[in-house]
This record gives structure tokens, C-alpha cells and sequence, in this order.
């Protein structure tokens, strides 16, 4: 007996695997390529090829394939929706649900492979792990974007911990890498304790969700809660599991009140990792919340007119919440950014004031989804995205100048940055353009990155007037902005260098890696290249609400 | 089969243990009442019949990530018996915001009317008794469901399967290990004329 | 397709045969009727019990190591106290360690120090609750038996810890830390090497992988596979080393460190640690005859089936009792040589530095391990590619297991004939 | 009578408090870590609750053995920053950093 059931139930089993999974893998290729340059990266240190071949050629090499699979996705993606541009493609479900793979995958992939390429240019320029510790810096990055990628296509409470905590285990260690220096230990040390919290709260919030609704998948929390009938203590367990959900993804978006970690880790860490955190960390947890929060909003097939008890309560005010966040994270973020005196500080708080826009446009989308206007949801998540690949190049740029500026005069102080304008000129002109583009200037691509992300949280001030009291705020605080971001201008361009100071003489190569990456800023701001990247955008967006 | 005793032994034990944590002033006493509260859950575990989860919390937790926490405190510890002072007002006002917090979700959390909530779960079959539970974990990681659990879940729930966790927990903790024992290293090698001037 | 695994699990989880403890528990619900108190008395029988099985053998192996430590130096060996061959040595060294002040120094923790003999010797004691002592002589009987074993005998290290580290002496400090590092260490290839035959064998549950070994010699999985032979000796080395045991002593090297973790403590509680460390040194070598070399059975053939015959359901209990007599005295006199292995290999091999020790573990220890691992699991593959059987000596292990199977599954499975496919 | 999944849940909130409120008020690194791993067995206590109780059956005992590797790990980490940390000043107070100000 025992041989006539156990045998089929292999093949069964067997079965059942084989029939999925080839898929699967062939899908999520570009996270098992990273995988396979990690363990290179090991395998070339323990036979000691990494003296011949530095980690940082096989770090680069892994990455670029990976960016070629996952480009190849993104085209057979794009070439599908030119034929039926109507009709719902590309989301499909990896490894039994608990992957997403939809437009937005692909779009947050493509990213986080295209920032890890510069990144990993910027450190070979800059030299910041030397040959010696290159393996294990790579390895850290590398570890950190296969979590990242698990985050943006996080389709179950499972994975949404698992893949922060592979996210951020990685950058705690990251931002500590310069561990003979006070400051780099004291911000790991910081960045690992109040990370740790943050995930525990999280993890306990994801816990109260997935007991209340019964399930762990992402994409079932709008049914369920539909189900449930939302009032009294079930209603306050909702609110208690999303708020600590919540608290997790804002302390990765450096959200006021979870921001303090934000300016000591990214000071304390090496501009490169500062750049890494701000960029790749904020847009992988972006789009989390993007996945997580339109879930939030309830069910998008039920008609508004039908109403479910408790949702409205549950949506509008998690709606407004987010806003109020985001509207105090961005005033917040300039009003301190004013008395910083260290650029990595300042850009560190510039960093929360624009978490603090992009999230205006995720508190509209959830507005708009539930008041079932799934367009303007679409248009809310693609500014996100668009504003999110500006804040790539504009603060990745910015970034990358303050690595190599201090390559050359071993200060990271905005007062030793006066008169640099006549030394390295390039280099200051290129600082110039992402600074202006950070705080939203026309022709640069922040301004029409601000505008994309606005415009939709304007329109969703129909729905509830609260909107318009935050594009207000946004808008103030835009003009604000200016002042902190002028001062490091007028210290370059204007004020004379002192006698006495170092020189800096940046390398071409330096120059021209720069120049690439503040190139696509200009591009954005005032190029075809706009409307490509919108529609990319829009592409992204669209499977998101089917 | 009564139950009753043992969870509330267990339970008293990792409550009681949670608490000490935080009123001990002793760092290493704090050590130990986390062992307690944290050894107590593997045995509310095995109480609730996951067995699996009770021995894998004593062989990781306890037995692997305290002992580790222990070393941390003895290698810091600058001396013996280090006494962690804290003023009145400060233990005052940590007790205060403690039981605020903790009567928020006592009261949110307990409030919901759970059996009515779990229903469905009513027809359980024998298999959930048992506690047996590694061989359905084992199942369940392949993405095929344990046989209490099928019909009690809609549309693919219960089917997921965790081989990608498992697989890709692996990688992490490859990193995590290389990101561990890079701080905890010297350097390796000499720099010899290299670039590395930071440390 | 579920109902196919329904079928699948309920067979293994209903192969164990009637276990002591369901045994006398349903005996005591007959004779008390009361199912609480039933169980509460199941319970006591069974600490009584297995504490006996703690003590007994721990009593018996320091006499042992008495005994055979004075041969190997040429000696007698304790011969005046009383008894044959002065076997009342070890209960009046009990007796002496009872009489002793139970001093504290005053520099050590007063809650810690005195705890810490008791988390030691109670994590060792737990561990005998999921040992086999012959065919279903179990207190706990669980899937997963093996692994929590190991989990419950992890726990030990805490306690030699907080030894070390509330006595309030450096000493007592550094045998904790080197004792804590070793422990730890030597965890990881031990339980690499106890996945070995578990993947061979198919299960976790202790008695199950027990009775799998049934018939002759070729049978036992130490002979199940080159790999499964290697790692049993890769397992003895690690089981030594995190029993503390010379060679790897480290913690307690008197010569360098007084007496480690142990040097504060006296009198009952010193013994405590003592007791305890022959008692792990049993429990580990009965996890090794569990795993590799037969467990109760014999491996004589012819025998093994016949004592197993006498288990069966048909029999009479005092005949299915004596068959487990006699299982419990295969396997003690099988651990109990391996303890004198250990014993014999202590007052043999000079002491490891703890570098050495520390670096044999790390550099040698885990790679075999993983090496044998990664062979055990593709050889059966490469060996039914080219010979078509799954073991070189000894009938297939799905072999072995189907008979027992299909008996349980006849029984048991009738009232869910209907859900079968 | 089996017990309440509530009560399950009150230890499941006092150890997340607990945890909570260790991290507030510690200064030394070490203990704040000890209040994460509180928080985080707070968590696992729901989840493994809920897998008995709640249609989410096997799948919290699955998620809580995962949160168990995955804190050893991020353990492993904090440990070695807080060495690192120790080495650099001497001291494992969190409040005696005060290099990053501002």
C-alpha cells in the first residue's frame, strides 16, 4: 500500500515543482545572478584570484549581466504593451505568490542594477574599499541590492521582513565599513540599534495583519479586509499592525519622527554608502510601500458607492497620515538641513526632505484608490517612479562630487569647499546642476520630477481638501529649499580659496563620471527623454491596479 | 488534555523574565532573564503544538544568538558586574510610557473577538493536534500543504511554498557572516602602497 | 494528491510503536481513572526514571575512568574503599562532595553563581528525555527527538557561562570563555555530522531511525554508506570535544587554568558540573550507537528478528518487556564502550592548545564535514545509477521500512480508507 | 479547556513592550539588543499563536522560524558593530558617541 501512494506523491512532487519553477527562475535571473557574483566574489578571495582580478571588475561584471537580463525583461515587457496596450500584462506571481513580477518589478529592477552600476563605478574612482576589502564591500553591496530587489517585488509579510532585513543587515555593516574611525563605528552603531527596533516593531505590526486577516500574502489584504467587519477593537488591531508596518518602511524612508539615524549614519558612513542608502534603500522602500499601503486603501473592485464598514476610516486617514508624515518630514528636513556645516549632514537632510515629497504622491494614491479613481492612482505611483530616477542621478551626482572632492582636499566641510569653483570647475558646475535640481529649478529634471509627483496630489485635493494644504507645504518648503542649497553654491563659486588649503586636480576620469551622470538631469529636464521616461513610468504603474 | 498549568507556568516564566530584562541593572543578570523569558517561549511552543519551532528557538536562540550576546557583554563589560545606573525619573517615566503602551494593545489586541473571527478553522482535523510538525514544515517549504490545512484556505493560500525563503536566507546569511567578520578582523593583508589610508 | 500525503504522514507518525510513556499512562488512567492524575504520575515515573538513567551511568563512568586511567598509568586504582574492585570509590566520593561547605566567594554573583550548576545539569538531564533506551523505552517520543536533543543539550554552554562568569574570578572568566567559544564551535560539525545518517535514515525521531537498524551488522548505518563510516569518527571528535574532554579540556586545563570555570565552586554543586559532564558524555555516545552503530539491535543475524518477533503485538507483554531488557543492555554496553573510548583517549593523547583547538574545528572539523555531507547525499544517487541499489551492504532502508509500514498502516488507517485516492 | 489565543497574545504584547521599553531606556548597546530580540520573540509568540488558532495555520510557524535565523543574524551583525564600536571608544554606552552631532 505503502508503494502505491508514496511513489505518485513523489511524482507529484515532483511534478508540481518542475512545472513552475524553470519559469520562475528564468524570472527572478537577475537577483540569481547577483546571488552567483556574491559567491564569486568569496570563491575569488579564498583562492586568491582577487590580487589578479580586484572584486571590484567581477562586482561590476555580475552586475551588468544581471542589468542585461533584467533589461531583456523590461523589453519583452514594453515590446507586449505596443501590441494590446490595453490588456493586463506582465503580472505574473513567482515561487507560489510570494514574488510579484509586474511592471513595476521590472522598473524598480532596472533601478537598483543601473544604480549599483554607478555605485560601483563611483567606488572604483574613488577608491574607498582598497583591494584588500573590495571583496567584502561588494559582497555588502551586492547582499543589500538582492534585498533591495526582494523588496520591490515582495508579494508576502514573509518576504517583506525577510527582504528589509537583507537590505538593511548588509548596510549596517556598510556604513561602518571605515571601522579604524570613531564617527563610522558610532553611526553603525546607531544605524544597527535603532534599525533592529524598527524591524521588531515591524515584524509585530506584520504579525497583528496577518493574524487578524489570516493571511500572509500582500496582494489578499485588500479582500480580507473587505471581509472583516471594521469596527471596534478588530478596526484598532488593523490600525495598530498597519501604524507598526508603517513605523518599519518610514524608518527606511527616513521619515520624521524615525529619522534621527538618517544624518549621524549617513556622516559617520563614506559619501559612496551615503549615496548607496539614500538613493537604493529610499527606492526600494518606496516601492514596498507603494505595494503594501495601495492594499490598505481596500479592495479597488468594489465601486465607492459600496461602502465597507470601517474602510473609509482606515483609508482616508491613512491617506492623511501619510501626507501630514511626509508634509513634516520635508519641512523637517530643510529646516534642519539650514544649520548643517557637514555637506554628507546636509545632504542627509535633504535626503529626508524629499522622501518627504514622494510621499505625498503615496498618500494621494491611497486616496485615490479608494475613492476609485484608479488613473489618478496610476498617475500619483508613476510620479513617484519618475521622481524617484531624477533623485538617482541628482543625488547620486551630488554624492559622488563629495566623494571626490574629498579624495582631494580630505574635508567634507562646506567651509573648506570655498572657491573650489576655479580648481575644479567641472566638477562644481556638475554639483551646481544637482543642487539646483534638488531643490526643483526649471529646465533640471527635479523640476519636472516635483511636478509629476504634485500635480496628481493637487488633483487628489478634489477628493479631500487636505491635499492642497500639503502641495502648499511642498511647495513652500520648495522655496526654502534654495537657501541651504545656495549657501555650498556661493561657498564654491563665489567666496575665494583660502591660501594654505589643498589643491584639488580631479582626474579626467573623474570629470567624465560626472559629467554622465549629471548629464541625464539636464536631459530630464528638458528632452524627449521626459515623455520616454513618463510612459515608462505610467508602464510600471499600470499593472499595479488591474 | 489540560494545558492550563503549564501555560501559565510558562507563561508567568517569560513575562516575568521579559520584565526583569528591563528592571535589572546588572547586564549580565539581564542576560540571564532574557534566557529565561526567551526558554519559556520555546516551551509556550511546544505548547501550542509547534514543536518544530519550540526545539529550532532553543538550538538557534538560546542556545546560539544569547551565548553570542553574552560574549558581546563579556568582551565589553569594562568591569566586573558592570551596574547600568539609571535616575528615578527616568525608570519613572519608562514604566509609565511601558504600561501606557502595553494597556494599548492589551485592549486593541485582545478586544477581537477571535473565535468568531476563526470559524473557519473549526473542522481542524487531527493532524493539527499532534504537534508533529516538522514533517509538514518540510512539505510546506516545497509548497505543498499540510492535510489539516487544505480547504481552510481560498484560492492559492495554504499552497504557498518557501523554497525561496530558504534558499535566499542562505545568501543573506553568507553576507551577513563576511560583513560580521570583516569588522571583527584586522586587516588581513599589508597595504602595501595601496590606496586604503582610511583606517 | 493530498490525501496521497495525508496517507504518507500519518504512517510515519503512527510507525512508533507503544511508547512508555503512552504506556503507562493509559496503565494509570485503568487503575486511576483520572486522566490529569494519570498523566502527572506518567510524569513522575518518568523523571524518576530517567534520572536514574542520568545518575546511574554518570556513578559508574567516574569509577570507570578511575579504574581504566590507573591502567593506563600502571596503577590499581582505588582499591581500599570497599567493594570489588572499589566500586563504592565513586558513591563515597558523592558522599565526601555532600559533607563539603558550599562556599561562595565573595566576589561572585549571589543570584548567578549558585544557578548556574543547575542549568548545566538540568539541560543534560533533559536531553535523556528523548534518548531511546531500547525499542520504545522513551519518555518523550517526537518527530523531531533528535534535533530537540541536540537543542536541549546546547543549552548547557549557558550555564558554563554564567559559571564563569559570576564566580568573579579571571580564571574561572577565561575557562568560561574558551569553553564557551569551543562548545559553540564544535556544534556546527556535530550537527552536520548527525544530519548524515538522518538523511539516510529519513527521519529525525530517534526510536524510528533506531529500529531502522534492525537484522545484521550491514544493516547499521554506519555501514550504510563510505561516508556515513567516515562520519561517524568525525561525529566522535566533535561529541568529545563538546563534552569538554581531554583533548580538548581546555576549559578546565588545570595546568594553565586551575580548574577553568570550575574553580570557585565546591562541594555539591562542584559535583553538579561533574555529573554532568559524564552524563553528556553518555548521552552523546548513545546518540552515535543511535545513529551509527544499531542502536538496541545486535547485528547479529537471525537474532535481531527474532528479539523483534518477540515485540510484536501478538506477544505478551512480560515477552515484548524481556525483548527490551535485553535492547537496553545492547545499547548500554555499546554507548558504555564508547565512554571508555573517550576515557581511554583522555589519559592517552597530551592536550590541545586552545588555537589548536579552536583551528581543528574551523579548518578541518567543518569542511570534512561538509564534504562527507554533500558525498552522503549523492552517493545513493551514483550508486542506484550504476549498481541499481541504494546500499552497498545491508538490504535498501525503504526496504526495511516498508514492512513496519504496511503493519501500522492496516491497523491504523482503516477508518480513512475512504479519503485515499 | 484549551486555552484563549488572547492570553497567547497578552505574553506576545508584554514581551513586545518589554522589548520596547529596554530599548528606550538602556544606554548600553548590548541591552538595547536585548530589547530587539524581545521585540522580535514578541512577534514570534503571535505568529506562532496564530498558526494554531487562525486560518493562517503553518504559515506563522514558517514566518517565525525564519524571523529566528534572521535574528540570529542581524545579532551576529549588531555584535560586531558593537565591538567595533567598543574598540574605537572604549566604552559600549550609545549616548557616549557624540562625534555625529547636529
Amino acid at each position: 500500500m505503502l508503494a502505491n501512494t508514496s511513489i505518485p506523491v513523489f511524482e507529484q512532487l515532483f511534478n508540481e515543482l518542475t512545472k513552475t519553477l524553470p519559469g520562475d527562475v528564468f524570472a527572478f535571473l537577475p537577483e540569481l545572478v547577483l546571488c552567483g557574483t556574491v559567491i564569486a566574489l568569496l570563491l575569488g578571495r579564498l583562492l586568491g584570484t582577487d590580487r589578479w582580478i580586484p572584486g571590484h571588475w567581477t562586482a561590476l561584471v555580475g552586475t551588468l549581466i544581471a542589468f542585461g537580463f533584467s533589461f531583456n525583461a523590461a523589453l519583452g515587457g514594453i515590446e507586449l504593451s505596443s501590441v494590446e496596450a490595453t490588456a493586463e500584462i506582465s503580472r505574473s506571481e513567482l515561487f507560489s505568490g510570494l514574488l510579484i513580477n509586474d511592471g513595476m518589478t521590472i522598473f524598480f529592477r532596472l533601478f537598483l542594477l543601473l544604480f549599483l552600476v554607478l555605485v560601483i563605478a563611483l567606488t572604483v574612482l574613488s577608491g574607498i574599499p582598497d583591494n584588500e576589502d573590495g571583496p567584502d564591500f561588494y559582497t555588502l553591496l551586492l547582499g543589500a541590492t538582492i534585498g533591495m530587489m526582494l523588496m520591490v517585488s515582495a508579494n508576502h509579510l514573509l518576504i517583506l521582513f525577510l527582504a528589509v532585513e537583507m537590505a538593511s543587515v548588509p548596510s549596517y555593516v556598510l556604513v561602518g565599513f571605515l571601522k579604524g574611525r570613531r564617527a563610522s563605528s558610532e553611526a553603525a552603531l546607531k544605524y544597527v540599534v535603532y534599525g533592529a527596533g524598527a524591524a521588531g516593531v515591524m515584524l509585530y505590526g506584520t504579525s497583528l495583519v496577518a493574524g487578524l486577516l489570516g493571511t500572509a500574502e500582500i496582494d489578499q489584504i485588500a479582500g480580507k479586509l473587505s471581509e472583516l467587519t471594521l469596527t471596534g477593537a478588530t478596526l484598532r488591531t488593523i490600525l495598530l499592525g498597519v501604524m507598526m508596518i508603517l513605523v518599519g518602511l518610514a524608518f527606511k524612508l527616513s521619515l520624521v519622527p524615525f529619522h534621527f539615524w538618517c544624518p549621524d549614519a549617513f556622516e559617520g558612513a563614506p559619501a559612496e554608502v551615503g549615496g548607496f542608502l539614500s538613493v537604493a534603500s529610499k527606492g526600494a522602500a518606496f516601492a514596498l510601500l507603494i505595494r503594501v499601503a495601495g492594499q490598505l486603501a481596500g479592495p479597488a473592485a468594489v465601486p465607492p458607492e459600496i461602502p465597507v464598514p470601517g474602510l473609509e476610516g482606515l483609508a482616508i486617514s491613512l491617506a492623511i497620515g501619510l501626507g501630514l508624515v511626509g508634509a513634516a518630514s520635508s519641512t523637517f528636513g530643510n529646516l534642519a538641513a539650514y544649520s548643517q556645516t557637514n555637506i554628507k549632514r546636509l545632504l542627509a537632510y535633504s535626503t529626508i526632505a524629499h522622501a518627504g515629497y514622494m510621499l505625498l504622491g503615496v498618500s494621494a494614491m491611497i486616496l485615490a484608490r479608494h475613492a476609485g479613481d484608479t488613473d489618478l492612482a496610476r498617475d500619483c505611483v508613476s510620479g513617484v517612479l519618475f521622481y524617484l530616477t531624477v533623485y538617482l542621478f541628482m543625488n547620486l551626482g551630488a554624492f559622488a562630487i563629495v566623494a571626490l572632492v574629498r579624495n582631494q582636499i580630505y574635508s567634507e566641510e562646506i567651509a573648506d569647499y570655498k572657491g573650489l569653483a576655479k580648481q575644479a570647475p567641472l566638477l562644481c558646475v556638475a554639483m551646481a546642476v544637482c543642487l539646483f535640481s534638488l531643490v526643483g529649478l526649471p529646465p533640471l529634471g527635479g523640476f519636472v520630477a516635483k511636478f509629476f509627483v504634485l500635480a496628481p496630489v493637487w488633483k487628489a485635493g478634489d477628493i479631500h481638501p487636505a491635499m492642497w494644504l500639503l502641495v502648499g507645504v511642498a511647495l513652500l518648503n520648495t522655496v526654502f529649499s534654495l537657501f541651504y542649497y545656495l549657501r555650498i553654491l556661493v561657498a564654491m563659486f563665489i567666496d575665494d580659496r583660502p591660501t594654505g588649503q589643498p589643491v584639488a586636480k580631479p582626474d579626467s576620469v573623474d570629470k567624465l563620471y560626472v559629467a554622465l551622470v549629471s548629464i541625464p538631469i539636464l536631459l530630464l529636464g528638458a528632452s524627449p527623454l521626459i515623455g520616454k521616461l513618463s510612459q515608462a513610468a505610467e508602464d510600471a504603474a499600470r499593472d499595479l491596479f488591474l | 488534555m489540560s494545558n492550563q498549568p503549564l501555560f501559565w507556568i510558562f507563561a508567568l516564566l517569560t513575562c516575568g523574565g521579559a520584565v526583569g530584562v528591563v528592571i535589572s541593572q546588572n547586564i549580565v543578570r539581564m542576560a540571564f532573564s532574557l534566557i529565561v523569558s526567551l526558554g519559556s517561549t520555546a516551551g509556550l511552543f511546544f505548547l501550542l503544538e509547534a514543536d518544530f519551532v519550540g526545539a529550532t528557538q532553543l538550538l538557534v536562540y538560546v542556545g546560539g544568538t544569547l551565548v553570542l550576546l553574552i560574549f558581546g557583554v563579556m568582551l565589553t563589560a569594562s568591569g566586573p558586574f558592570q551596574q547600568i545606573r539609571v535616575s528615578p525619573g527616568e525608570t519613572f517615566l519608562g514604566a509609565a510610557v511601558g504600561l501606557l503602551l502595553l494597556s494599548v494593545i492589551a485592549f486593541t489586541v485582545i478586544d477581537v473577538e477571535w473565535d468568531t473571527l476563526n470559524a473557519a478553522r473549526t473542522e481542524a482535523s487531527p493532524g493539527a493536534e499532534s504537534g508533529n510538525t516538522a514533517r509538514a514544515i518540510g512539505l510546506r517549504l516545497v509548497g505543498i500543504p499540510a492535510d489539516h490545512e487544505i480547504g481552510v484556505h481560498e484560492g492559492r493560500g495554504g499552497r504557498t511554498g518557501y523554497l525561496l525563503p530558504f534558499e535566499i536566507v542562505s545568501i543573506h546569511l553568507l553576507v551577513v557572516l563576511v560583513g560580521a567578520a570583516y569588522l571583527a578582523r584586522a586587516k588581513r593583508r599589508v597595504a602595501d602602497g595601496s590606496t586604503g589610508g582610511e583606517n | 494528491m493530498e490525501t496521497g500525503w495525508q496517507a504518507a504522514g500519518d504512517l510515519e507518525t503512527t510507525m512508533i510503536p507503544s511508547l512508555a510513556e503512552a504506556t503507562i499512562r493509559s496503565f494509570l488512567d485503568g487503575a486511576i481513572g483520572n486522566a490529569g492524575w494519570a498523566s502527572l504520575l506518567a510524569a513522575v515515573v518518568h523523571v524518576a526514571l530517567v534520572a536514574g538513567f542520568f545518575g546511574v551511568p554518570a556513578g559508574i563512568f567516574i569509577w570507570a575512568e578511575r579504574k581504566i586511567s590507573a591502567r593506563i598509568q600502571d596503577r590499581l586504582g582505588p582499591t581500599r574503599v570497599g567493594g570489588r574492585f572499589g566500586w563504592l570509590q565513586a558513591p563515597a566520593d558523592g558522599l565526601k562532595l555532600l559533607q563539603k561547605e558550599d562556599l561562595a566567594p565573595k566576589a561572585a554573583d549571589q543570584i548567578l553563581f549558585p544557578m548556574a550548576p543547575y542549568i548545566v545539569v538540568v539541560s543534560s538531564l533533559a536531553a535523556f528525555m528523548f534518548l531511546p533506551f531500547s525499542d520504545g523505552w522513551i519518555a518523550v517520543s517526537l518527530d523531531i527527538g533528535l534535533y530537540l536533543m541536540l537543542a536541549v543539550m546546547s543549552l548547557e554552554v549557558i550555564g558554563v557561562i554564567l559559571a564563569g562568569y559570576s564566580s568573579g574570578s579571571k580564571w574561572a572568566l577565561f575557562g568560561a570563555m574558551r569553553e564557551a567559544a569551543q562548545m559553540v564551535s564544535y556544534e556546527i560539525p556535530m550537527a552536520i555530522c548527525v544530519v548524515i545518517p538522518v538523511v539516510a535514515a529519513g527521519s529525525l525521531n530517534l526510536n524510528e531511525i533506531g529500529a531502522l537498524q534492525g537484522g545484521w551488522l550491514g544493516n547499521w548505518l554506519i555501514f550504510h554508506d563510505p561516508f556515513t563510516f567516515a562520519t561517524f569518527f568525525v561525529y566522535f571528535v566533535c561529541a568529545t570535544a563538546s563534552c569538554k574532554r581531554a583533548p580538548f579540556d581546555l576549559a578546565e586545563a588545570e595546568s594553565e587554568l586551575v580548574a577553568g570555570f570550575l574553580t570557585e565552586y565546591s562541594g555539591f554543586r562542584w559535583s553538579f558540573f561533574f555529573l554532568a559532564e559524564y552524563a553528556s558524555m553518555f548521552a552523546v555516545c548513545g546518540i552515535a550507537t543511535l545513529l551509527f552503530l544499531g542502536g538496541w539491535h545486535t547485528g547479529i543475524p537471525g537474532l535481531d528478528e527474532s528479539v523483534q518477533g518477540l515485540r510484536g503485538s501478538s506477544a505478551s507483554w512480560p515477552l515484548s518487556w524481556l525483548a527490551n531488557v535485553l535492547g537496553f543492555g545492547v545499547f548500554f554496553v555499546k554507548s558504555s564502550l564508547l565512554v571508555c573510548v573517550q576515557i581511554w583517549v583522555r589519559w592517552t593523547l597530551p592536550r590541545l592548545r586552545i588555537d589548536q583547538v579552536m583551528m581543528t574545528c574551523l579548518k578541518y572539523l567543518v569542511p570534512i564535514s561538509c564534504t562527507l555531507f554533500l558525498g552522503a547525499v549523492i552517493w545513493p544517487l551514483v550508486l542506484s545509477a550504476t549498481t541499481g541499489k541504494t546500499t552497498l551492504l545491508g538490504e535498501p532502508l525503504g526496504e526495511r521500512a516498508a514492512p513496519a509500514l504496511e503493519i501500522q498502516a492496516d491497523t491504523t488507517m482503516t477508518g480513512r480508507e475512504g479519503d485515499l485516492p | 479547556m484549551e486555552t484563549p489565543l488572547a492570553y497567547y497574545l497578552f505574553v506576545g504584547a508584554v514581551l513586545f513592550v518589554s522589548g520596547i521599553v529596554c530599548m528606550a531606556t538602556k544606554r548600553n548597546g548590548i541591552a538595547v539588543l536585548m530589547g530587539v530580540e524581545l521585540v522580535l520573540n514578541g512577534a514570534n509568540v503571535n505568529f506562532v499563536a496564530f498558526a494554531h488558532y487562525t486560518p493562517l495555520g503553518l504559515d506563522g510557524q514558517i514566518v517565525s522560524l525564519f524571523v529566528i535565523v534572521l535574528a540570529a543574524a542581524e545579532a551576529a551583525v549588531a555584535l560586531a558593530i558593537a565591538l567595533n564600536f567598543y574598540n574605537n571608544h572604549q566604552t559600549i554606552d550609545v549616548d557616549r558617541g557624540d562625534k555625529l552631532r547636529g
